[in-house]
């Protein structure tokens, strides 16, 4: 099983690189710049799903206390500040060219740090804290909190701009044609894949380190 | 009834400490002072500044009051005699929770009447304002008392405070600051009481179940 | 700058990042198999 | 299988990280009894009395007190049992009096008690004025007239003796004999093994975390190697 999930992940993204690098035209407004998006999107969405496998993971654990929620929870905070990191980079490298700004007070970027910070501080509660025990309660909590608190940070950041100015180019102006849905909808799943691999495997190492 | 004599007792017994020492509401006030004069410096002093700043000066003062008061629990092995009597340990949150709230009310009414001093702030809708500062206050005081307990025991707790704090009470600043333009032009509110309700929903439903795991042995 | 660059550069992060990650997690599965190897020698 | 004796232990470990504070110890406390815990410094006194008051999570093992598992009904034990640390738990910024009328609340007791207890720890005229200016031993007093205040079934005590003088130690004497009075079970772990000689039925010795020796006071060689 271990093996095949490996493979077919490898695959998928190869697959997804492919469809992305050569097989996507480039896009009328955006041009070339739209396959930042094939990688952008799909990391956006594999960290809010390892945020919410944390918040799942971490409410689990403080109500049963099996370390093995523990484990998933734990995989689950440091894949979300990976790819809440990777989708604030490719986010930055894609408005730089196409808004000509490196940052834009876009709800979305806000919400994504704002998901960077959190995680990170579970992180670091964890690391910090006087006991492992107590670092694994600690961190528990703070990803449940911060899972909770991002949906409402989304919308106060969505609504604080658009009620103030105009909205400024957004993501909702884009139509997606198929030609470019295809590769986005391969790379989506391979991110998903590779997320729930790359839980699996943080998670196992970590019932190693136990173990020793 | 005994829960609500356990919860007043935490509160005048944290307030009490806070009146003799005034430990968190000098260094919590004379900080938000520095930084909204700070603000009103490098934005120019204009009447439209003055809500952000007011919101940003009240949430950094915030980070500072709310971790005091666990703070003072540290020495003397107080906060393990309190965590050791009977009964639930909600009511510890609870007090704790009112305390703060009472803190970070009076911070609130002094950075605001400062704000009106340094940024020549218009003083309409002060009902507003106030009903504004009333729920941020309950927010703010759920998230501070919840983290504050959550950073007791771990190392480098107080620089952490503003890294998890700041990020998570976003909600309170942007509605403060929206709601705050609205009472001084007098526009409508949008969305704001909403955002402030469910963030203050959410934290005082959440923060008394994580208190009880984050004190817990 | 060429907007293949750009392209190359996100890609490049990302590979970077999640590349470093799993070069991480390899770094400790063999300690961790180490260690336990040697505790089974002896 | 709940157990009728007010405090057992089966099995209990508990590590700190690397360092391992109890190791498997398995004790019993009768009813209406006292156990005296000796042993080096460092030897797992502290731990195993904060185990048993839910202030530490046992790693390994379980332990009842009143008949309450101290990991799954933490709040019931918290309800029969009273632990004095080796810090008094006042707060410095309250008087005497608001400190007791603190305890008062917290666990439900009338206030009309406070100052029959101060006047029971001799604390009478010092009652209006913070604990921030009394000694170690007058704020030793102040907490065992919070433990008198609360009247545990299971009283857990550490270091009981530290700075008091002996009308204080005598105000130690007359807790334990009451809750031994009452039925219920006294858990004392100190160095001072002349004052607690007179007031223990039994002797259990720690060492690195485990249980050397446990037996009646008058058998067990281990209060004078101690």
């Amino acid at each position: 099983m271990r093996p095949f999930a490996v493979g077919a992940t490898a695959a998928l993204l190869s697959v997804g690189l492919f469809l992305a690098l050569w097989v996507s035209p480039p896009d009328s407004y955006q041009g070339e710049y739209v396959r930042i998006l094939y990688v952008h999107v799909p990391a956006a969405l594999a960290a809010y799903g390892a945020a919410a496998v944390a918040c799942g993971a971490s409410a689990l654990y403080l109500w049963r206390r099996d370390l093995r929620w523990d484990f998933v929870g734990r995989a689950g905070a440091e894949l979300a500040a990976l790819f809440s990191g990777l989708t604030l980079l490719t986010g930055m490298l894609w408005g730089k060219p196409v808004w000509g700004v490196w940052w834009a007070w876009d709800a979305r970027l806000v919400t994504t740090a704002v998901l960077f910070l959190l995680y990170v501080g579970c992180l670091l509660v964890r690391d910090l804290a006087d006991d492992p025990e107590r670092g694994r309660r600690l961190s528990a909590a703070v990803a449940v909190l911060a899972f909770l608190d991002v949906p409402v940070v989304h919308y106060s950041v969505v609504w604080f701009r658009t009620l103030h100015q105009g909205p400024s180019i957004s993501l909702q102006g884009v139509k997606l044609a198929p030609e470019f849905l295809l590769p986005l909808a391969v790379n989506t799943l391979a991110y998903l894949a590779l997320l729930g691999v790359l839980l699996a495997e943080r998670a196992r190492l970590a019932s190693l380190e136990v173990e020793r | 009834m005994r829960a609500w004599r356990r919860v007043v007792a935490v509160a005048r017994k944290d307030l009490l400490l806070e009146w003799r020492g005034r430990d968190a509401l000098i260094p919590a006030g004379s900080f938000g002072l520095a930084v909204l004069l700070v603000l009103g410096l490098v934005s120019g002093g204009g009447w439209e500044a003055a809500p952000p700043a007011l919101w940003v000066s009240l949430l950094l003062a915030a980070v500072v009051a709310a971790g005091r008061g666990a703070d003072r629990e540290g020495e003397e092995g107080t906060l393990e005699a309190l965590l050791l009597y009977p009964g639930s340990r909600e009511d510890l949150f609870w007090g704790r929770w009112l305390a703060v709230c009472v803190l970070l009310l009076l911070l609130g009414a002094g950075l605001w009447g400062v704000q009106v001093l340094l940024f020549n702030a218009p003083t309409r809708g002060v009902g507003v304002l106030v009903l504004a500062g009333l729920l941020s206050a309950f927010g703010l005081a759920a998230v501070g008392t919840l983290l504050a307990a959550l950073l007791t025991h771990v190392r480098a707790g107080p620089l952490l405070m503003p890294l998890l704090f700041l990020p998570a009470t976003v909600p309170v600043l942007l509605a403060g600051v929206r709601l705050s333009e609205a009472a001084a032009s007098g526009a409508p509110a949008g969305p704001w009481w909403g955002v402030l309700a469910v963030f203050d929903l959410l934290f005082l439903l959440v923060g008394p179940a994580l208190f009880e795991v984050v004190v817990e042995a | 700058m060429s907007p293949w660059a750009w392209v190359l550069a996100a890609y490049g992060c990302a590979a970077l990042l999640v590349g470093g990650y799993v070069w991480r997690l390899w770094c400790r599965y063999r300690h961790v198999s180490r260690v336990r190897l040697g505790e089974a020698d002896g | 299988m709940r157990p009728l004796d007010p405090v057992v232990t089966e099995a209990l470990s508990r590590r700190f990280g690397a360092v391992v504070a109890l190791r498997g110890v398995g004790l019993r406390v009768r009813e209406g009894t006292c156990l005296l815990l000796v042993g080096p410094n460092g030897s797992g006194k502290t731990t195993l009395l904060r185990v048993l008051a839910t202030a530490l999570r046992p790693t390994e093992g379980r332990a009842w007190v009143g008949g309450y598992d101290v990991v799954s009904e933490g709040h019931r034990v918290r309800e029969v049992c009273v632990y004095l640390g080796t810090s008094p738990g006042v707060y410095a910024g309250l008087t005497g009096f608001e400190n007791l009328c603190l305890a008062a609340d917290l666990c439900g007791r009338p206030r009309r008690q406070v100052p029959e207890l101060l006047a029971w720890a001799g604390l009478e005229p010092v009652a209006y004025t913070l604990t921030g200016t009394y000694s170690l031993g007058m704020r030793r007093r102040l907490a065992l007239a919070r433990v008198r205040l609360q009247e545990p079934r299971v009283l857990l005590l550490d270091e009981p003796f530290v700075g008091l003088d002996e009308d204080g130690a005598r105000l130690v004497s007359e807790l334990v004999a009451g809750v031994k009075d009452r039925g219920g079970a006294v858990v004392l772990a100190t160095h001072d093994h002349h004052r607690a000689r007179a007031l223990c039925d039994a002797v259990a010795e720690l060492d690195s975390g485990r249980l050397l020796s446990y037996g009646p006071a008058g058998l067990a060689g281990a209060v004078n190697r101690g």
